[in-house]
This record gives C-alpha cells, structure tokens and sequence, in this order.
C-alpha cells in the first residue's frame, strides 16, 4: 500500500489530486517547470521538484525525470492527472518496472483504447455499437480510403488512428475535397503522435457528445456513475458539461451505462475511465472512444453522486474493492461545469496571456471552483489555457442554471481575458435552456453578437464607466498610449484549436 | 477634462468635471467613484445603481462591465479623436501592414517567403500559443516585404513577424 | 409578490442573501457604512447606499434611513440577516406598515421570542420542557432573586431578560457571589438592551447547546430540517458547528424535532427560525431560547438536506406553501463549519485589524466559503471578527473533518490574524474527534499550547524560513525596528467575548 | 548576515549566505526561496519539502507557517540580540510602563484615576473593538501616573493609554 503520492501534473487537476490525497492521509510530490515556480500545486504539496525548463517536452512530458525524482522522493505511487503522460502505456509500464504504482489502467488497457482502431475492433467483439466506417484498418492507403469512403457515405470523418480528439482529425464533405484532406489529416497526426496512420467514420450529424463515467477495482467489479453531457463544444474542444443529460431518459442511461461496463471490461479495465459516446437525435447510440484516465468534467459527476471520483481511484489502485455497488450510486440534482479559458470570446477566442492581478472566486451555496491560479500568478503561453473550472449544483437543471449565472456574475478575474462572457451568454441563450442542441450548436447557431447588446441608457452607464476609468488610469500612468497600437486588430484571425480533446 | 467614448459605433461626449461629477452632453451627473483595493478594478455608484470596471493591460480597448456583462468601450480624448478623423480613420489601405503577434507564443511555420505575391485570407504565419496554433491570415492582397521571424522562434506579444507592402 | 429586496446587513451574510435573491430574479438594494464602501456586498448587489459612518448605531442600526432608503429605491421587501434589526419587532412592525415584506416571521412572534421569560412561559404551556429556573417573572427585586435561588440549587445562570446570548450572562456558584453578580448583570443588560431585568435558570452541567432549524410558512405548514450541534463555544460564542450532532439518534432526533416544531407554532411562528436546547447527558432536553431569524450556522443544515433556506425564507415571505414536507427532508452526510475569526489565537484570542493582503480560498471538492472579505479589503475594528465561514461536507464524520483539515491548511489569509490555528489544534484533538465534548469544552479541557509543538528538524526549518522572511522583508524595507516595540506584549489582556449570541 | 531565530525558548544561529544558501550551525543548506506573487508571503523549497510562511504587519514576531500549521517565530539579528541581552532581558520590572492599545477600538471605561494605586490584574481599561470588550489589567502593582484617554474616545492602535509607574 502506497504512502507518497507524486503528481505529474500541473494546474487545477494537480491541486484537485492533491487535495484528495491529503483527505486520504497521503504525502504529496509535486513536480514543477522553471515557469511554475509559485503554481498552487508547488505551493500545497508537502513536497516538490523542479523538472526544467517551460516547454512541455522539457518538463511534464519529460517521464525519465519523472521517475527519477519519484525514486529519489520516495515516491511509491504517480498519478498522471489528464494529458502529459496520462494515456503512454509506456509510462505506465515504467512505472511498474520500478515498482511504482501507477494510478491508473494496466498498461495493456491503456494501448487497447489508445489505438482508436483497435478499441473499435475490441468493443465490437464485444457487442458495443460503434460509428460505421473502416473496420479493417491497418495501414489503409489512400487509395484503399478513397475506394471504401463511397460506401459509408458522405459526410465523414476522417481521424487519427493514435489520435484523441480533434488532432488530425477532418471532416469530409465530397469525394473530391477527400485526397487534400487526407493529406493534411495524415502530416498533422504525423506530427503529433508519430504515426500518420488514418481510418474513417461516418460522421453522424446533428448528433450529441454522452460519456460515461466508469470505475472499475481489481477485484472484478466495474459500475458506472452515470453520464455527462459534453455537446457544448468549439472545435472539437469542451467548454460546458453537465450531470445528467437532459437527452436521456433512465431506460437509456440504463442501456448505456451497461454498455459502458461492457466495454470497459472488455480491455480489462481497473481505476477510473470515460466511454465517449455519439447519440443521435433518434437516441441511437455509438462507441466513440474510451478515455483511460481522470476527465477534466469529472466534479458534475461528484455533484450529482456525492462520490469523490480521485479518492476512489487512490483506493482502487490500492488494491481496494469500490466502496459502492451499481444499486448504491444515486443521483441527485443537476451539475453544471463551465470551463474558464484565458481566451477573448470577443476576439475569437485568441488565447490571452499575463499576470492575475484580481480575482474574485464565487463561493456560496453549491458552488464549487477547481483551479490552479491566483491573483499574482502568471499565466504564461506554454500550457492549456484553462484556468479554472467553475461547477455548480442544483435541485433541478434550471435551478443549477441560475445559480451558475449568479456565479459566472461574481467571478473576476482581471489582468487576463477569459472566455466568462461566453458562458453568460450560453447561460441566456434559449435553446441552452430547453436542452435543445447538439455538438455544433456553438458554432453554428451561436453568437457572441448580441452579448453586449444594451439599451441606451445602460451604454452611457458603460460610456461614464469607462471614460472614469480612463480618466483615472490616464492621471495615473501619466502616460500617452500610441495612437496606432491597435492596428493588429485589422488582421483577420483564425485560431485552429487543438490542444488536447478531453 | 473631454473625452469620446464609443461602443457600437455609439459616440458619448462625455466631461469628467471634478471627483464627484461628470457632464454627459448637456446633464450634469453625480458620481460615486473609487478604486477597489488599490487594484485596476473600479466601483461606480450612479444613481443608486453598484457597477464595476476593470482595465485590460494598458491596452486602450476597455470592459465597463456591470455586474451581468462585460461591454468594450472605446475611450479617447477628444483631441485625440479630431486627430485620427483627419488622419483619415486608421492606417491607409495601400500603407504597410506590420503583422505583430497578438500573443506570445512559437513560431510553427511561415507558409511564405520574401517578395511572394499573397491573396486576401492566405496564411502568412502559424503561431502556437497554449498548445493551440491559430493562423494568421492576410488582411488584403499584397507582396511579403520583409519577414523578421522564423520557424521555431519564440516570439513576444506585439513582435513584428512580418511586413506585407 | 415583491420584486426587490433591500438587505439590511453587512458582511458574509449580506453576500449570502444577495446569492439567493440573484437565483430567484429578484434585484437587491445594499446598504453600506462608509467603512464599507468597498464591501463585497456593496460590489455584488445590483444597488447600493450609504446609510452614515462607520459605528453600527450611526449605520447599520438606524432602521429610519433604511426605510428611507427601501422607499427611496423602490425595495418592496427587507432581509435584516442576523444581529443588527433582525430581531427588533418595532422594525419589523415599522416595515408592515409602509407596506414593506419583511423577511422573517410576524412581529407579535419576534416579540413573544424576544423576551426571554415571556418566551419560557409560552413554550411550558405549549408543554416543551424547559431548563429549571424562576417560572414567575416579572421585575423581580434582587431579594426574591436571592430567596428563590437556593431552591433552584447552585450553579444557576442569571440571565438578562431581554438579552441573547452572552450579553448580561452571569455563573453562579453559590449564594455569597450572587449579589455582586447581579449587579453587574443588570449593568450589562441595562447598557446592552436598555433593560435590566433578569431572571435565574439551573446551570446544566456537562450539556450540549444543540439547536433545530424550523421553517413554517403562512399557511400552516411547519417542519423542522434536523439539528445543529453548537457546543464547541468559547465565551458564549458558538466557533464551530455540524449537522447532525454526533450525540442523537433518529429517536432522539425526531422527539426533539417534533418539539421544536410544537415551540415555534406556540408563538404562531413563520419564516425560518432556530430552536436552541440544552441536552445533558442523560439525553434530557430543555428549550433555551429561539433565535427569530436566519442563523450564522445555516449553511451546515443546507449542506446535508440540499434545501436552500435563504431562498425558502424568500419562497415563504412571498406567500408560497413550504417547498418540501418533513418527510421529503432526507438527511445526507455531515457538515461542519468553522467561524473563522480576525483574532489571534496564540494571544488570547485578541481582535486583529487592517488590510488583507493576501488570500487563498479553499475550494474543490465538498467545500463551501461563505465570505465578505476579498485580497485588499480592511478589516475594521466597527464590526463583528467574523470574516468567513469554512463549510465542508462528507460522507461521513470522519471524512468530513479530514476534509476540514485540508481545507484549514489551503486556507491563507495575510494582513490580519485569524484563528485558523486554533481550529487545526481542533481537528487534531482526540475528544472532538470521538465527539466527547460539551459547551465547556474549548475553556475547560482545551489548549493551544500544543499547537504549535515540533520537532527539533521542524522548528529548524521553521526557523530558517523566517530567518529567511526576515532578511527579505530587512533588505526590503532598510528599515530598523524599534527594540521596544514589543513592550505591549509584556501586558496581560483579558478579552470579554460579548458581541450578540448566534 | 547573522541572525538567532527564536521557537519556544530555542535559539537558532543561521547565517543567510547568498540568495541559494543559509548556514545552521556549522552546516550549508541549499535553499530554493522566493517571494509568491510579490506579496508578503514568502515559498521555501528545502530539501525537497514545500514551505510556505508570512509576515505579521511588520512585526518582529514571525509566523513560518508550514503547510501544517503556524508556528511563531522571533527572528533577532546577532548583534539585536546581544544588546538586549546587556539590557536585562526587556523593560526594567521597576520602570514606567506604557499602556498601549493593541487594537484600535473605543474607549468604553477607564475604572481608575491619576495617582491611584493599583494591585497586579487591576483592570486599568475597557477598550471595545469589533463589537467585544477588552480588559487591559495591569501586569503588576503600581501607581497610575497619566491618563492618556477618556471613555468615549477612539484610538488607534498603539497609541497609548496611560502610564502606570
């Protein structure tokens, strides 16, 4: 039974495990890049090391370190958070090697579900609907897709066999845009994980984006916790979850959840995981991909369950049985996660860098923030730009609705720009409400536009407002701003979003 | 002290008169101001009605954002303001453009080269910045002029990455 | 139905009323002192005006400007919170007659409630047994006092008429004491409540101060939402409170539940209120007092039933029938909550002044802060040292104080003391633990002196790092301090705890 | 720079040696020390283990809180300390004494007068501060030379009170 804990993580998900561990009585090892000197997590472990310098490949990704102070700290237990190292097998592997618990899938489970193909292959053995598309893959040539893409008909996607989520991933509309697209999908992919094999799959349209959540002991018991709706998307990337789906009915979310058990046992499963599911409007239901690690949308889950999702992988990996049975896990209420991004919604969500100069946290009842920063703390362009995850809870999904505007309402943070009044207006936005929408509800059917629609009187509120504080940082900085500083602005941006799916 | 405030192309005259008033137009308001904890955060009592402010880095782009939502509000001084409408309402269409980079990040790629002819919408640079790239597009037609930064390079906010003539 | 809710109140629970409003659509009207001008419920209500200076009775206090001021804005409803006019039945009664809601029960019910003796005859003839003492009270000279008090028995309590909690509160251990100690009773409730009647109740020895949340509506219903166990006190001052008490049973529970109900419909009660017992410990149970408003512990009870009682006391003051029945009350977990205070627990728990300058919250999983200070406000030394109350929940007891534990830890609040040490001293004591304690507790069998006992490597450490501090914060300052400044500490400070009883 | 850090009555000799070292006793420590957030608290990476510690309001009395807990800590530097030491350990017993307010607050009573002889825990003032009353009590016997304040004052924190001889 380990003792010591080390996190090879950074951020909200390496305070979040932190925490967890010292409810559990276990000493924590932090690891640290030279830009994360002052990071929360440094700051609330009882131990930490500094791996190198700023760049991921440098640091967090740097698993030979890793280990090294893991050996030198004593450390008998490592859990890899999400992304970084979370899904290498090879880490995993490593980590055993030396004795070292891994908190997380055997090896084996992890390379099962990492090649998106063979997870495909392995879930349909065992009876799990998956998407249609290319079911014998291996190293298909172009030309083998381009003959096979007519048969499953367009649209399609094509995707990453050693892919997550959105990297070298495209969609493809006709026959003749299908060979620059291959091309593109296959360099990307190459250079994001080495490998530029592709398969395709048809993509299923006005579809929503169900996962469920699995924990699994050693001991042979797998049960699921329900599901979280992640439609509310932007480039493949989350920006809201919820607990449960307002899609599903219990019927449903029986028959999936079992399915969910199925495929995890499939691969043999132990510790937390994630089935991705695609729902169409029909409520048919199709494996998409299993994430063989903690998910960043795990609180709406602990909202509605009362489970703490990372103690209960620190007890599996323990060797312990699940403290609850499939008939024990209830749920009540409703969550909501809102993911906060350093990012500009109104500049099209450019990534926004610089230091917290003021931040409030709401707080109050059924409320809950996960985050990695504070006032001080600098947010620098090497990471992910999420920065907080705001959660709440209520009786009902419009109770949790209001109170997660009451609370995107308190939050500030001032010194970077974050992608709040997004979430505000998603608040307000009717078809958010009703439940009504699918995976490309944020970019085809909504707009930031109206967010800052006022009527007159509220505009000059916010002329006088503004034209005070000018005035006062002006007296202040006695300092003339250059006329032609905006002229970046001019440009036309296109961000291409793919950081890592979660 | 006179300054133009502008949100949605709405123009607001607008007079800071002493700590306690402003002039809009031709009314003469009362004002409850003050800075909140010695930070760039701002408190404004008008009208019995509780509002907050803050300041984006310097940048002239400010948020007066009530307590429901943050609005962009343009603020120049109305000496300012005359000198830019002469000078013709911003940089001229044929003038040179300096592509700068809007945050800090790594150079990936720069699709094109020193005196290459490019189309509206065609990619000049490819920045990452937080795991994520974002292309930077052409704003216009134009010749590359000058390129001052390289594949691999990291780069600071407002850096010059290239000039388009 | 009204539309606008003035909040006449201050701090945390200012903050907290104007949460609730905000998730029921209703707008908010603040008040503030000019101590308070920077206030976070002055930043978070949609309104906000100043009342006068900094003292209560020039702000918070003058009930005239407040109604000036709900007339003034338009507010057509007032929550007083609690202390300051929550329970003045003349503000309560000024505010009904100019057609004002106000957000608590009837003034006839404050009234009956607010005398102390008046509220022990009622609740005996409702028959709810009540702590031996003078039945018959009137203005009793001091010679009846003296006659009856050797028949109640020694230790007896004299108690302020008037009064709430500590306030004109003495202990009596014998006969020859007794006339000197009431004169300084009646001094006391004279200065505190213009009043210096008292009465005498049996001091029960070794009990508990556990109390039932009740809410009733005006249509009849009245339910009770479980109990608080309040008896980790100091001075009279309640510190630290959970749900449930270690020390009931569901048998238990229910009798007293039931009883506590009878109490609150014997005055015809409605709105949210708290019936404060006495349980010795044989399990006898004596009606102490009732609290007429909202308490400062509420969030506890919220925490393990899911019911939002600020938002239930709006729901009921607007006229709706009580949103749950007592038997769709279902108790979840356990929660505690600690009151954490700007004094300094190493220095006899004096009040500590001035600006904070850094702040960390608490947050993840299970954990809730309900607070009105932010990084750069001023704690003054106009109001009450409580700046924010630390609420976690967990499945258990045992889970819920390890979580307790990292929460204290987490917590960082520069610029003024607070008594966060004491509260970890707390969570690591064998007696709170096992839940061996009763009001007596924090005075009698509990010391920080331990607190900060280490080992000769941690007191090394230790003392490097503000070796360390200290050469910084010389180098940065360059400037020398006096030798004698400490010379205050040589004095030896006794602080009387006697702001109102929560 | 010399210091002596004091816990509980044990003295601690360290010496800062540059910004990366401090001597204990005859030993070099490797110390990774930074202020967090450029605020008075302050991160110490010692051997591995995560510190963190902040200052009282420029006072001399240190809390070098660990993860854990708080811990007071009197930090002298040498030469401080040897002087104080030649002093007699702090304030002569028989010298006058200053009363200081600690807290600033209101002035609710003072139950003596100039010229009165009081015996040691004599309540001298009743200072009221964040709704709570305060008895300052004298420390021992003495006469009361000058009252400083009255009843119904405001007074800041360490002003003084009155003289006790």
């Amino acid at each position: 039974m380990f003792k010591k804990v080390l996190i090879a993580n950074r951020g909200e998900i390496a305070v979040r495990i932190i925490r967890a561990c010292r409810e559990l009585g276990l000493e924590t090892v932090a690891v640290f890049s030279e830009a994360d000197r002052s990071a929360l997590h440094v700051r609330y472990a009882d131990e930490a090391y500094l791996l190198g310098p700023a760049p991921s490949r440098e640091s967090y990704l740097r698993a030979d370190k890793i280990l090294d102070i893991a050996k030198k700290s004593g450390a008998d237990a490592i859990h890899p958070g999400y992304g970084f190292l979370a899904e290498r097998e090879d880490f995993a592997a490593k980590c055993a090697d030396l004795g070292i618990t891994f908190i997380g899938p055997k090896p084996s489970s992890i390379a099962a579900m990492g090649d998106k193909a063979e997870a495909r292959a392995t879930v349909i053995k065992a009876g799990v609907p998956v998407v249609p598309g290319t079911e014998d893959v291996g190293n298909m040539s172009d030309d083998d897709l381009l003959r096979i893409a007519p048969q499953i008909g367009f649209p399609l996607l094509i995707k990453a066999t050693a892919g997550g989520g959105g990297k070298g991933m495209r969609e493809v509309r006709s026959l003749e845009e299908m060979p620059t697209l291959l091309q593109s999908a296959r360099r990307e992919a190459e250079s994001a994980f080495g490998d530029g094999n592709v398969y395709l799959e048809k993509l299923v349209e006005g579809a929503r984006h169900i996962e469920f959540q699995i924990i699994a002991d050693s001991h042979g018991n797998v049960i699921h916790l329900g599901e979280r709706e992640c439609s509310i998307q932007r480039r493949h990337q989350k920006l809201l979850e919820e607990a449960p789906s307002p899609f599903l009915d219990d019927e449903l979310r029986g028959k999936m959840g079992s399915v969910a058990v199925k495929a995890a046992q499939a691969v043999d499963y132990t510790n937390a995981g994630t089935i991705e599911f695609l729902v169409d409007k029909d409520k048919n239901f199709y494996f998409l991909e299993m994430n063989t690690r903690l998910q960043v949308e795990h609180p709406v889950t602990e909202m509605v369950t009362g489970v703490d999702i990372v103690a209960e992988q620190l007890r599996i990996a323990r060797g312990r049985q699940l403290s609850y049975t499939q008939e024990q896990v209830k749920f009540n209420g409703h969550a909501i996660e809102c993911r906060v991004n350093a990012e500009d919604p109104f500049n099209n969500f450019i990534p926004s860098t610089g230091r917290i100069t003021h931040s409030l946290l709401p707080t109050g009842p059924g409320v809950r923030v996960d985050t990695g920063v504070y006032p001080g703390f600098e947010i620098t362009p090497y990471y992910d730009p999420m920065i907080a995850k705001l959660i709440v809870w209520g009786e009902t999904r419009a109770q949790a609705i209001l109170r997660m505007r009451r609370a995107l309402e308190e939050y500030r943070i001032v010194g970077v720009r974050t992608n709040i009044p997004f979430h505000q207006t998603l608040m307000d936005s009717h078809r958010f409400m009703g439940g009504q929408f699918d995976t490309r509800f944020v970019e085809e059917r909504f707009s930031m536009d109206g967010a800052s629609e006022m009527d007159l009187t509220q505009a000059e509120i916010a002329a006088i407002l503004a034209t005070l504080v000018a005035h006062k940082e002006t007296e202040r900085s006695a300092q003339i701003v250059r006329r032609n500083e905006r002229d970046t602005s001019n440009w036309k941006w296109v961000g291409r979003w793919e950081r890592m799916h979660r | 002290m006179k300054y133009v405030a502008t949100i949605d192309d709405k123009d607001f005259s607008i007079e800071i008169v002493d700590d306690r008033h402003v002039r809009v137009g031709e009314r003469l308001i009362a004002v409850d101001f003050e800075s909140v904890s010695g930070q760039p955060v701002y408190s404004l009592i008008f009208d019995g009605k509780s509002f907050e402010s803050f300041v984006y880095q310097g940048r002239r782009r400010l948020a007066g954002a009530s307590a429901r939502a943050a609005v962009p509000v343009k603020v120049e001084d109305e000496r300012e303001k005359r000198l830019r409408a002469a000078a013709g309402g911003g940089v001229a269409e044929g003038g040179e453009f300096h592509l700068k980079a809007p945050m800090p990040g790594l150079v990936v790629a720069i699709p094109v080269s020193e005196g290459q002819e490019v189309k509206k919408g065609q990619v000049l640079v490819i920045l990452e910045s937080m795991k994520m790239q974002n292309e930077l597009k052409a704003p216009r037609d134009g010749v590359v002029h000058h390129i001052k930064a390289k594949a691999g390079e990291s780069v600071e906010q407002k850096q010059v990455l290239l000039n388009l003539q």
